[in-house]
């Protein structure tokens, strides 16, 4: 699927990661001159805040283009049945359980995927068709209802602002280090990478294909899981329309963090970057008042000028 | 017996107030003893444009047709292919354009007009109980190009013409909470000590505003006013006062009297020219024999914001709670 | 009978399956004017499919046609006072234009497509959002009769829906019997192969995803007109509709195979499924589990399939070594 | 009549070509010869316009032509076989054929490009295929010949042939031979890039030796030793190309008794001892690489039964002799050998994982000592350590490919085609550090088609021919000849 020629050439040494942090340095000073009140403190924490959802699922779908199956395009309709089921089950048995359960079915929809993935071979065909059942089944089981919880839990970890910090903000930052700690230092995130890197090669050294599938697949779960938590618990209710087109939103930022769609490369901080680096954008135009048509307009201009310029930087034009 | 097959185009039962005005439109057909066949698109206006054309050429003779479009003017077209095939319709939710009367038989449903006026009416209301002084404020809008937004705000904006200051009209990307709290925790801040007042256009997009004002150290209805307009999933926020009132736009009863407005022209034959505003009875809902005229709008009962009138509040015989909280 | 020959037909008698089954309940399956409206139901995503099946057999594939048509939506229903015919032709020249600058951008950058055109699918939606003012255009009611021969039905074609058959068999000739489409299913079977080979990259990358523009410009355009009004915010579905149609139609992800016919076939059979449903008054989400059934089907039977035949192949081969 | 001159090209930071020469005239067999990494490919493709050239002049029949892309390397003349296979599988043999052919028109119908394609597919003795069936039907071994069939489609005055033959067996080499004969009478220039020296000698009027990236001036093959050659392409002499074989040989350490797989047609039953190596030789399609693939757990055994140490060993899957310590290194290094996007380091460690991990964690210090061991092991200089494995030229992807293995202390070691596409002085690199190993007390059975290899690396031989064992010797006891005898009965039986 990718049009690149196997070539190898000398690559630029900096850290792609450090691009990322070049261009949001760049555009929080270009911002902050250019706007009255975008530079405050407080406004950066919102711009975090803003990001915090789609970046932890951003994360979790930068392992499945690590992992080398490209990308998930069933996401949000998982969030819309993940977040049905949540509200459902802590009705019925209370938080704890219906956090522990979510969490679980978000895994097993994740594995389902795997093993489709596996079976198939075709990450973005077998995710479009899961995310149809997805939506479905979403629909089906909330009954076309809106689904309320009352749960002191519940609301704690939906509204609550430990040290001043959202635990939207929080669990963003916590899902970027972690995963970018268990990339680089577990030795499942080795073989992650190494079987996005080459998957016949992986499989010749005796890794594990099929649980890196897995679990790139339960990490996306997870993040979209914890997306949808944290949704249904900010306002004590979930719905089947959910999420509806957000996913180009998580691939957009995955790209614009600059990982590389053809997998082996790249760790989920860039994904996590990508994300703020969007929602600073967003906030800037926000703040300028430029309607809706616009800042679409520049969003997309920016994720082609984006992937433009890593490609570049790395040689790979023509 | 039955009176024959009526035809429902709507968007998708996905959206929990369409299947709401599904349940309505069951009902009453069932009470008038008519079939009902739903067609569902999921908010895709070209696949209930081909709905329509398959339909109409199933040859089925209908007893009539009930249009939802998903996007209102984008839908002219079917509408008028169905205004051809002969059999009445009704045409619900989204007030009808100008220039396309000649494709409908009557509009019997919500006026979003009036949802913007009501909420503007609630707002000045609450600004003047609280003997707050409500002057610059912000719209956050429903997605750009979505017609209902666009209708709402208007009402709004002519009802507060030279009360209110509209500094800031933002869309947002839907029509949910978590799509609202995206918007108004960005504006909040920027424009802090600023903002007296929002209209979110509706109670869920409200619940998160207010979520988001309180955030910022503002208390919804001393600091900022904010008002949705509709009432929708979450009472808690209208009980507790923290928004400034609703009003009941209940999705049953208005599928309802798409049902009822297509069952009076059945029997009656006749459309009255000009328009009717349905009375907001607490009880009883209208009779079948009232006439039947070009526009009937379902009534927006404001419903003041506090646990007692939110339980007092009733239209048609049924409470708010069961008109909101679906 | 070659593998692609036995390969079509199964696919053929998947679609005639799905059509019998759902016709058993619906009657107007059986009826003049309800196929008539089935084919007419199909024009839009079968257009667009038809382009977006050429970019995915070059190995690529085209994520912006939603945006695309809605962006040829919008401008052509602005145009319509200079008359339909002129502005059909300028819409789809112009994105025709554009989905060129796009292969070519692709071509230059040498960049994966699945990556370059979620950007412009996003560019373009905002684009058509500034350019329609982010309100539904319309065509004068006045003149809103001046559209009805699109809407008008020869035997059980109307316009639309023969222009879909047409551009279906010259894109289908197009791709088996001439140079450049050749040189697509060449690039897509193996890119670095054609090029070591002398197959210029740069033409099948830039004819593709002009065909695909246009297509979907084309699509935006006609409909609109049928309709007499344009919304920025449509055509959002019918790119899942497309590939959908492309996968069941026997387009490989991977580029290099299938054909045109066949991706009439795929969309036939969604078609049948998704009106079906509807027309039975099932909610919504009964579509949308058939139809991902059904894709979960068609892809595990292929997997199936091509198991089978590499293990038949490899014995083959062990057999004449 | 082709003439290039002061070619230039750099990859990034790392120059490839610098200020290279060559000289071809028309009728003329050019063999282009040098190390790996030496720059052929590159040289090749430059002319070929598969990638631009940094500087330089190329002229054909004196007037200069500027090659920026395949195209005007067609309309100036030049056919070109690229080093890995340029068939497109999904495509009919016959558009194969004519791939990138732009003069047949616009319009074209499958019936009569077939019809145009079958005098060539007869050319290169593919008369039995049908042009009409997709490429990917056929072997790897027609295919190529398909590629050939290609240029003798193109009319081509100059002809670029990149090892046409490094995946072929005698039989269709000699066919390949007979083209390229038949080219050179018609008046064609040829350049003939390979690391084969029989061909060498047998084709060639000329020899055009790169090193390092620098030309040397063509000679003349007839007055060439092939030791003179070896010496023009490795800048010094190649002292001592195989290693003395082992003195003693241990107890018996894996036995197989009549085991059949796909790619054998007759049971198989063969022994080796510790520190043994044991080549099992044969052309491709023979059967040698299936019986490692059968030990590697990649092909299921069907009958028979494996005895390892004395316990019953039957893998199930490549995991499952990978527990075994039974580790098998393809004859695709590209393909599934390393991974070329990531550092040496981590390619050397991908296998060893859990030996470099405490508690799912990885070990730096562990990591870092595992990589140096077997990078001192197998001659992998300290500066190519930070390298992505993708950059490293054959010879030394080769050095990592199978040095990854020698971390998870292995007992046995199945390698096929240890030195596919490998310069002479790697090649020999990688015969001392496999004796090395042996003499370590490593059991290594290899797969092979070269000839020279089997007899020089292995101390016992077992030669295979179309999916059966033939026989089992003592290297002492087989001569070139026999072996080659063995390997190709076939042609004795015709
Ligand atoms: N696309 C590329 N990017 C970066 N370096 C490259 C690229 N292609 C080749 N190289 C490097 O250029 C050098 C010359 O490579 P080339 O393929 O020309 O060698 P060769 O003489 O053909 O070797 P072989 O005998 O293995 O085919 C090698 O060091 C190789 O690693
Ligand atoms: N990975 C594989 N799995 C199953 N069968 C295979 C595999 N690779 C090759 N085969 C089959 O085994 C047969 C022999 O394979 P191949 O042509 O590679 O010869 P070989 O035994 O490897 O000989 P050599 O490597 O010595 O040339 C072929 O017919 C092929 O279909
Ligand atoms: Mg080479
Ligand atoms: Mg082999």
């Amino acid at each position: 699927m990718t049009s690149q020629d196997v070539s190898h050439r000398a690559k630029v040494t900096l850290p792609k990661t450090a691009y990322g942090l070049i261009a949001i340095l760049v555009l929080l000073v270009v911002a902050s001159v250019t706007t009255p009140g975008f530079a405050r403190v407080d406004n950066i924490f919102v711009v975090i805040r803003a990001a915090s959802l789609t970046g932890i699922v951003a994360i979790g779908m930068s392992y499945i283009t690590i992992s080398g199956n490209l990308f998930a395009l069933s996401a949000s309709a998982l969030g819309a049945l993940l977040a049905v089921l949540f509200a459902l089950l802590t009705a019925a048995l209370g938080f704890a359980a219906g956090l522990f359960l979510t969490l679980g079915i978000a895994v097993l929809c994740g594995l389902a995927q795997s093993v489709a993935i596996s079976l198939i071979g075709n990450p973005i065909i077998t995710t479009l068709a899961f995310g149809t059942v997805f939506r479905g089944l979403a629909a089906l089981s909330s009954g076309n209802s809106i689904l309320r919880i009352e749960s002191e839990a519940a609301l704690w970890l939906g509204t609550a602002r430990p040290l001043g910090i959202p635990t939207q903000s929080w669990a963003f930052i916590i899902a970027a280090i972690l995963s970018w700690f268990i990339i680089r230092h577990f030795k499942i995130g080795r073989e992650i990478v190494l079987c996005g890197a080459n998957p016949k090669a992986a499989v010749a050294s005796g890794l594990r294909v099929g649980l890196v599938t897995a679990i790139a697949c339960a990490a996306l779960s997870i993040g979209v899981a914890v997306m949808a938590i944290m949704t249904v618990s900010q306002f004590s209710q979930a719905k089947a329309d959910l999420f509806m087109g957000y996913d180009f939103d998580y691939i957009a930022a995955v790209l614009v963090g600059g990982i590389a769609l053809r997998g082996g490369k790249g760790t989920p901080l860039q994904a996590a970057l990508g994300a703020v680096l969007i929602a600073l954008l967003q906030n800037f135009m926000l703040l300028h008042g430029l309607s809706a048509g616009v800042r679409m307009t520049i969003v997309g201009l920016l994720v082609i000028a984006s992937i433009s310029l890593f490609h570049i930087l790395q040689g790979r034009g023509r | 017996e039955s009176k024959g097959t009526v035809v429902v185009f709507v968007p998708s039962s996905t959206n929990p107030y369409i299947g709401q005005f599904q349940l309505g439109a069951k009902e009453k057909a069932a009470e008038l003893g008519y079939d009902i066949k739903v067609i569902e698109n999921n908010f895709n206006q070209s696949e209930q444009d081909s709905q329509v054309q398959q339909q109409l050429a199933s040859g089925e003779t209908v007893a009539g047709y009930i249009w939802w479009p998903f996007e209102n003017a984008a839908g002219v077209g079917s509408l008028r292919a169905l205004s051809q095939s002969g059999a009445p319709v009704i045409v619900s939710n989204q007030y009808p354009i100008k220039g396309t009367e000649a494709y409908w038989t009557a509009y019997a449903g919500a006026n979003d007009f009036l949802s913007g006026k009501t909420a503007a009416e609630i707002l000045l209301d609450a600004c003047a109980k609280a003997d707050a002084k409500c002057d610059k404020g912000a719209i956050i809008r429903f997605p750009a190009g979505v017609s209902a937004g666009d209708d709402r705000a208007t009402g709004f904006e002519d009802a507060v013409k030279g009360k209110l200051d509209v500094i800031d009209v933002v869309p947002t990307a839907g029509f949910l909470e978590d799509e609202g709290y995206k918007v108004a925790a960005q504006i909040i801040p920027a424009h802090k000590g600023e903002l007296t007042w929002l209209y979110t256009q509706n109670d869920s997009l409200a619940g998160a505003a207010a979520q988001a004002a309180r955030e910022n150290g503002l208390t919804p209805g001393k600091d900022i006013f904010i008002v949705g307009g509709t009432c929708h999933g979450d009472s808690k926020h209208v009980k507790s006062g923290e928004i400034a009132g609703t009003a009941i736009q209940s999705g049953y009863w208005e599928g309802w009297m798409a049902m009822q407005a297509l069952g009076k022209f059945v029997v009656q034959g006749k459309v009255v020219d000009g328009e009717s505003y349905l009375e907001g009875t607490p009880d009883a809902p209208p009779s079948d024999a009232d006439p039947l005229y070009k526009y009937n709008f379902l009534p927006n009962p404001a419903v003041a914001n506090s646990q007692a009138a939110y339980d007092a509040a009733k239209l048609w015989g049924k409470t708010a709670d069961q008109l909101c909280n679906f | 009978m070659t593998s692609e020959t036995k390969s079509n037909l199964a696919r053929l008698g998947l679609m005639i399956a799905v059509y019998l089954i759902l016709a058993a309940r619906i009657p107007s399956y059986y009826s003049q004017p309800g196929i008539a409206a089935l084919l007419d139901s199909a024009v839009l995503a079968g257009i667009i499919a038809v382009g977006v099946g050429l970019t995915m057999i070059a190995g690529e594939m085209d994520l912006s046609v939603g945006s695309m048509a809605a962006f040829a939506g919008i401008l052509s229903i602005q145009l319509f006072p200079y008359g339909m015919v002129p502005a059909l032709v300028i819409v789809v020249l112009f994105c025709g234009l554009l989905g060129a600058l796009q292969g070519f951008c692709i071509y230059k950058l040498n960049i994966s497509s699945m990556v370059f055109t979620i950007g412009t699918l996003i560019a373009l939606r905002g684009l058509t959002l500034v350019a329609s003012n982010e309100k539904t255009v319309l065509i004068p009611f006045e003149n809103i009769a001046e559209t009805d021969f699109l809407s008008a039905k020869f035997f059980v074609f109307s316009i639309p829906s023969a222009t879909l058959l047409v551009l279906v068999l010259l894109v289908d000739f197009f791709s088996r019997r001439t140079l450049w489409g050749r040189e697509i299913f060449a690039i897509g079977g193996g890119r670095g192969e054609a090029r070591a080979a002398g197959v210029s990259i740069r033409r099948p990358i830039i004819v593709a995803f002009s065909i695909s523009a246009a297509l979907a410009g084309l699509a935006g355009a006609l409909l609109s007109f049928r309709t007499g009004s344009a919304s920025p915010l449509g055509f959002e579905a019918v790119l899942l509709e497309a590939v959908t149609a492309c996968l069941i139609g026997g387009i490989a992800l991977a580029g290099g195979r299938g054909s045109i016919l066949g991706v009439l076939i795929g969309l036939f059979t969604i078609r049948f499924l998704v009106s079906g449903i509807a027309a039975l008054g099932a909610p919504f989400w009964m579509q949308s589990l058939a139809t991902g059934a059904l894709l979960i089907f068609v892809i595990i039977a292929e997997a199936a399939v091509g198991y089978i035949t590499r293990r038949r192949r490899m014995a083959r081969a062990l057999t004449t070594a | 009549m082709l003439r290039m001159s002061g070619i230039v090209k750099s990859y990034g930071p790392t120059r490839v070509l610098e200020d290279v020469d060559l000289a071809v005239e028309a009728g003329e067999v050019m063999a282009l010869m040098g190390e790996n990494g030496a720059g052929k490919s590159t040289l090749v493709k430059i002319l070929a316009g598969i990638e631009p050239a940094d500087g330089g002049t190329i002229s054909i029949d004196g007037a200069t032509v500027s090659i920026r892309s395949p195209g005007h390397a067609q309309a100036a003349g030049i056919g070109y076989v690229a080093q890995e296979l340029s068939i497109v599988e999904s495509l009919s043999v016959a558009e194969n054929v004519f791939l990138g052919d732009e003069t047949l028109g616009f319009f074209r119908s499958a019936a009569s490009l077939a019809r145009r394609a079958r005098p060539y597919l007869e050319r290169v003795g593919l008369d039995h295929i049908d042009p009409l069936s997709l490429a990917e039907e056929h072997s790897v071994a027609e295919r190529q010949l398909v590629e050939i069939a290609r240029l003798l489609s193109r009319k081509a005055r100059i002809a670029i042939l990149d090892e046409p033959t490094a995946a072929l067996s005698e039989t269709e080499i000699v066919r390949v031979k007979a083209a390229v004969r038949t080219l050179a009478a018609e008046g064609c220039a040829i350049i003939y890039v390979t690391h084969r020296m029989p061909e060498v000698f047998d084709l060639t009027q000329k020899v055009t030796v790169l090193r390092n990236g620098k030309s040397f001036p063509a000679v003349e093959t007839a007055g060439l030793s092939i030791g003179d050659l070896i010496e023009a392409m490795l800048g010094r002499q190649l002292g001592q190309m195989f290693p003395p074989r082992a003195a003693h040989a241990g107890e018996e350490i894996l036995r197989l008794d009549a085991c059949r797989a796909s790619g054998l047609k007759a049971p198989v039953s063969l022994s080796l001892r510790k520190g043994e190596i044991l080549a099992l030789a044969g052309q491709v399609g023979s059967g040698a690489g299936a019986v490692l693939r059968m030990l590697a757990g990649v092909t299921p055994i069907q009958s028979g039964s494996v005895t390892l140490e004395g316990g019953a060993y039957a893998p199930s899957g490549i995991a499952g002799s990978i527990a075994r310590k039974v580790l098998y290194c393809s004859d695709d290094r590209k393909r599934d050998g390393i991974f070329a996007v990531r550092s040496v380091p981590e390619n050397l460690s991908a296998p060893a994982l859990s030996a470099v991990s405490r508690f799912g964690l990885l070990s730096p210090a562990l990591e870092g000592e595992h990589v140096t061991r077997i990078a001192r092991q197998f001659g992998l200089g300290e500066r190519f350590l930070g390298r992505l494995a993708g950059n490293l030229s054959g010879g030394n992807q080769q050095k990592v490919a199978l040095g990854k293995w020698i971390g998870l202390d292995p007992k046995i070691l199945l390698v096929e085609e240890p030195t596919r596409g490998v310069d002479v002085g790697a090649r020999s690199e990688i015969y001392s550090h496999l004796r090395k190993l042996a003499d370590e007390g490593l059991s290594i059975i290899f797969a092979s088609s070269d000839t020279q290899e089997v007899l020089g690396l292995a101390d016992r031989i077992a030669s295979f021919f179309h999916g059966e064992l033939v026989r089992i010797c003592d290297a002492d006891d087989v001569t070139a000849e026999s072996l080659t005898r063995d390997v190709t009965r076939a042609s004795e039986a015709a």
